[in-house]
């Protein structure tokens, strides 16, 4: 057992962080968010220069080879900027899924173009009507000569618009609920008959509708074996949902020295606020909170990297359930200790809270993941 | 005891309905039910008809044009006009400055000003708090001084609601500095077109427009706006804080908001095809939040009978009130946001816009819900913050 | 609308409080429950003199004709005292039942008495495996010539040990979980294959677990109609709950004000630890769960009062969900704030904290009743 | 970063599970998991088994006679123990007085005492709080007054645990009045077998006695069992309350708890004919429990992982854990019997005897659970109540 970042982690914490506090105050990533792409081509390039976009890609693939703890890393000091460059649609999910399953040629084509910051990705599974049930999968994909053809629509996928290529699940066999019969694509986003409907988030980030309608996609577009992508987006979204378990600690690290710094610093009543104990005592909830959140995070990284699917889907729900709760409670909580400035636009505190309440609702909320993790539970032996 | 409405109160119901049914205009209520913008004239519109009938002001005495009803009246009155979706009735004017101009306005101010809040045809807003002075407030800097028949004010106010659209601010200024901080504060009516006004918007955090700063730069303010005596403005102040019960809890409004969730969570898909509130870990939430709700409800309407009965509740049960009323809020705008799943991420202010025709974004009802959700963070930090309402609840009620 | 008590139940509180302030101290609780009986005799005979066992019964059977309002008022008081005389058992339950159900014979033979404070009841409905679904009974009734033979466990019967007689409910019809074919008898608690291991509760009261081998029983001693008596048992128990609710009201009430004079007298660190402001909105959170409590003992009572089946029920379990959870909140904080002395059981405070646990535990506890409600909801219209 | 255990730490593992396994007797561990009480001489054979093997102080230096584990390795330990179902051993002597000794005593002292406790000869038990001086410790009245080579002690102690079976008691006593209260405290150890000294059980909310207030009337006891110097002993006191790190968080004991919540769930009927573990809203809640427990064990391993890398944790990492692992022993023993619906309602405290053979009241398992509940209780209380560890953390941690 080791908790430790190892020198190479310690490095890139240090870099990236000083990167950012340089070149990613809240203005300036207001900048971007408000900007038409809705994020910084140029910072972009930045984060491939310092080689981050390729930690998590494998060294024969042109990455660093790095882990689910190596993202974590990055992670936490992306959430503490706030940072709204693609990073996890196109290297955690992207980049990931084709490292972990795509064929020789697919990761040739792509893998290598991503750490280098030249290419963008974007993951299109959930739809209209699947809620957060991964096996849910409307959109088809019927075979077409030695190809297929892709018809459906999907739902809020993030960095869309941005995209040169997107991972397109569609089910190729089975009812809309089946785990068996659901096909990976690697579409490329200007393909003909894929339509977007884009939009800002509310996290300040960029997102679309995606329509698919007739698209052809080549044999050699195919991510894994037909009828049996399941597992891979299972994959997929575990190591997605431990890199954004990572980020919410970020901000929920930011978020409670901010607000300490406001308790010690807003005076009322002829003293500062954190005087008050029943202050105190919120904002050592919030401090538990955040230790927990760590310890979850790093369960929810070494959840990514186990090589077992119960243990890793298992060990995931739980840090989702539990840093989805506790990101709910220290973003209220941030912005009620603020007061009234905590509610407008012009502190960081409000964007914080926002993208928390975003983080919870992307790849399933805490609910959600305390149901899985409870039903899990029925199969336990005694 | 008997929990049911007497057959007067049930008749007051259907009068009511009937009245609301016939006279709220449908693209109004149609824009309130679907979390639309609401513009000056849509408040104005309804303001003004139920000024015609007599009901823009239930809680006011009859000699000075309120309907006379009792406490449960209102709240009758208060339940249907949320059900319907109508707009509220902004507060600032009529259950606030009106108040006060009653209990502590001379003659004059009485004559001049409450039939104008009565029609609508002034639009009142606050200059209570200040940057410096939330929740404490008689921390608050801003300064008239005295010069002949005028006062000269300078200072900045915030958390204004709706400022741009005012006629007139009332404002809390400091027109003396010694003893305790409470002291030497008066009550001022000013009139928004008063030279050296700046109204500043401040964004909130659903992106949306509704709060102000505003900059008082040497505003001629007449002597005659004083209300009360000079230097006694925190006895006003501290009325007009009180001085609201009925509707506090919005409990009106936590019934439409429950009506709209158990809609939604009837829409929304849930698992393996069927809707969301078939899925009884969600319904649980929902069925929390109602009983809460009911608890709630029947306290508000405890309090509110006692003091039709001239058992007047102290302050105290307006802080309960406010602090569940808002917590309930809450816990009702998160769960919607939460029923829409992934729905809550897209930010379309423009589907906000009831005439908007564009391209939506996933069900209709989805585009409000999240902004409705970071909103209603605000309603446990105004008013005196749910913090402090436990602190008087502490101190008057339980003598800690 | 009306929140007022009328004159006669003023007057009744009254009398109740001046009685049982008087003649129901701790220390003579504290004796009556470890008497060989659990209860004292001589009380319940007070109680019959002040007209209290008649409250909810008809006039027309001997008593004062009230309703679900005037045993809130009751229970309130007993609530508070801790009383440990059976009168839910005898009066609410068993005089209830036979007032709305029983037959004239029936209600000849028992209300006067109950009235009187001759005869004590108890109600065994629940069994080992049915937990707290009202349906489920698998004690059966079989027909024996004109009267019936009854075989089966009944669980934790408060105050069977002293009762004369019991009301049985039994399956005559129908499988373990239906609510048809559900009969109910009133069996005399001396007849032949009764047996009853009895035992101390939790709270200080008596119970027994009730087996029935083989009793023998006449065809009047049926409550009802046979194969009828679901909705005869579901008005007990919602009766019941009702008064349960009131009396959590009253052990509330007199926690928050333990709690708070506790507050006010007890010095650390050179001050009332009411001065503690983490404390002090603790005990406001208390305050605001009493207020609301007596609120939602208001409904209990006016759903046990309402004809309609699906209103009362619904009444009823939103009352004892909220009651449920509010009990457990203040009975924890009451311990919580009165630090060592809360935990022993020297003070009365650990007495009203467990009573409130068991009131949670009888006729279901705050999840089960927020499930009955929540399943409810799936009945509502658009 | 690496979750799973080394090899080396598996390793041990099993050599502590083997052994367990070998060395604590059924009988007693059939009392641990049936929530049976324990004798002193349960506890007792286990330590002295303990002992023998060289196990009993995890904690300690191989100097003294510890083991020279690491922190995971202890915390390996204290998990097998518990799911065995072994007694725990009695945190008064291994855990409490010994460190003081260790640091503080003098080298007679440490000759004299510290294999005594190795070996449970003395069984020692806690002299701190007073009915005056609960969370205000240094509030305490009782008084030592010098008398040549004596310390004569007068006053009253509370909540002692299990003082009816001590050979030893540490005192905490008033040795001067003036300055500050903290100053004038000494830390003495008094033969609990001195004239004067009375023990008088509290029955607790369970109806179990396990605590006792002790009584010194002019106990004589020697100057040389003054540990430290005179009027310094609240250095010790606070050395003695922060000083345990590992077992703080009772990581073990829950996940022993949970499992047992477990098995009950999978015996108890839920609807509908089916176990209650089937029941959806009641597994939800064992799986808020289990995720929270989780992130419990995880942070309680990452701060004994700092400290054995000599990155000693400072105080407000205990005073978390010793929070968050009450609060889940509360969560879990109230789910305890909540599982067991109507068989919560029984007292039986004769069916918490190993032997009785009497007829029993519903599953063998219900009996303890109630009493389980009502006596954990006392975990937020105790230690420092909740409260005062979060005022630790606002003060030492936050600084505020």
């Amino acid at each position: 057992m080791d908790f430790n970042l190892t020198p190479e982690q310690g490095m890139l914490q240090d870099s990236l962080r000083k990167f950012l506090s340089k070149e990613y105050g809240f203005e300036s990533r207001r900048a971007r968010a408000a900007s038409p792409e809705g994020f910084s081509r140029e910072t972009w390039a930045q984060l491939a220069e310092l080689g981050l976009l390729g930690i998590a890609i494998p060294e024969d693939d042109g990455g660093l080879g790095g882990d689910a703890f190596d993202t974590m890393v990055v992670m936490e000091a992306l959430g503490r900027a706030l940072v709204v460059e693609p990073y996890v649609s196109t290297v955690v999910l992207g980049g990931g899924t084709l490292a972990a399953a795509g064929s020789a040629s697919q990761k040739e084509a792509w893998l290598p173009a991503i750490v280098g910051g030249e290419k963008l990705m974007a993951f299109a599974h959930g739809e209209p009507r699947s809620r957060y049930a991964l096996a849910h999968v409307e959109t088809t994909a019927k075979r077409d000569g030695t190809g297929w053809k892709l018809d459906g629509k999907k739902a809020v996928v993030r960095d869309a618009p941005s995209a040169d290529a997107i991972l397109v699940s569609a089910r190729t066999a089975g009812g809309a609920q089946d785990e068996g019969g659901i096909s990976l694509f690697l579409v490329d986003a200007k393909a003909k008959g894929v339509s977007m409907r884009g939009y800002a988030t509310q996290d300040g980030g960029r997102a679309a509708e995606v329509s698919l309608s007739g698209v052809a996609v080549g044999a050699d577009s195919l991510v894994g074996a037909a009828d049996g992508a399941f597992p891979i987006l299972e994959r997929t979204v575990d190591r997605g949902i431990a890199a954004l378990c990572a980020e919410a600690l970020g901000i929920i690290d930011a978020l409670n020295e901010a607000t300490l710094e406001y308790l010690k610093t807003r005076q009322q009543f002829g003293q500062p606020i954190g005087r008050f104990q029943a202050l105190q005592h919120r904002m050592v909830d919030m401090t538990i909170r955040a230790v927990e959140t760590r310890s979850m995070a790093i369960v929810a990284a070494a959840g990514a990297n186990h090589p077992d699917q119960a243990q890793r889907r298992r060990m995931v729900s739980a840090a989702k359930a539990h840093i989805g709760q506790g990101a709910r409670y220290v973003g209220q909580q941030a912005v009620q200790l603020h007061g009234g400035i905590g509610v407008t636009d012009e502190l960081i505190v409000s964007h914080w809270f926002k993208r928390l309440a975003i983080l919870n609702a992307t790849f399933g909320d805490a609910e959600h993941h305390l149901g899985l993790f409870s039903d899990r539970l029925l199969g336990e032996k005694a | 005891m008997d929990l049911e409405f007497t057959a007067a109160e049930q008749a007051f119901r259907q009068e009511v309905h009937a009245y609301i049914a016939k006279s709220l205009p449908a693209e109004i209520s149609a824009k309130v039910h679907g979390g639309k913008r609401l513009g000056r004239e849509d408040y104005m519109r309804w303001h003004r008809t139920l000024a015609k009938q007599g009901w823009v002001a239930p809680g006011w005495p009859t000699e000075f044009g309120g309907p006379g009803w009792t406490a449960v009246q209102q709240q009758i009155f208060d339940e249907e006009c949320a059900a319907a979706g109508a707009p509220r009735i902004l507060p600032f004017g009529v259950k606030m400055v009106a108040p006060v101009i009653m209990r502590f306005g001379n003659a004059a101010q009485k004559q001049h000003f409450l039939p104008r809040i009565l029609s609508g045809e002034d639009w009142w807003c606050q200059g209570y708090s200040e940057p410096g002075a939330g929740s404490d407030l008689a921390s608050l800097k801003t300064k008239a001084v005295r010069r002949g028949d005028h006062y000269i004010v300078n200072g900045q106010k915030t958390w204004n609601t709706l400022g741009q659209f005012a006629d007139w601010i009332f404002v809390l200024a400091r027109t003396a500095t010694e003893g305790r901080p409470q002291e030497g504060i008066s009550f001022l009516l000013v009139d928004m077109k008063t030279p050296g006004i700046t109204v500043r918007p401040i964004r909130m955090l659903d992106g949306e427009h509704e709060i102000n700063e505003v900059w008082f730069e040497d505003v001629k303010v007449p002597v005659a706006n004083l209300v009360g005596e000079e230097n006694k403005g925190w006895t006003c102040a501290k009325f007009l804080l009180g001085h609201e019960r009925t509707g506090i809890a919005g409990v009106g409004a936590c019934k439409r908001e429950l009506k709209r969730l158990k809609e939604i969570a009837r829409m929304e898909p849930g698992g393996g095809g069927r809707p969301l509130i078939e899925d009884t870990r969600f319904r649980d939430r929902i069925a929390q939040v109602e009983i809460d709700l009911m608890a709630l409800e029947f306290t508000n309407l405890r309090v509110l009978s006692a003091e039709g009965e001239g058992k007047r509740a102290p302050g105290p049960e307006a802080s309960i009130l406010k602090v569940r009323g808002t917590e309930i809020q809450q816990a009702l705008s998160e769960l919607m946001m939460q029923a829409v799943g992934v729905y809550g991420i897209p930010y379309v202010p423009e589907a906000l816009d009831a005439g908007w025709t564009g391209e939506g974004v996933g069900a209709d009802y989805a585009a409000p819900l999240s902004g409705h959700y970071f909103n209603m963070r605000k309603t446990s930090i105004y008013g005196g913050s749910n913090e402090i309402q436990k602190n008087i609840v502490a101190q008057l009620s339980l003598g800690l």
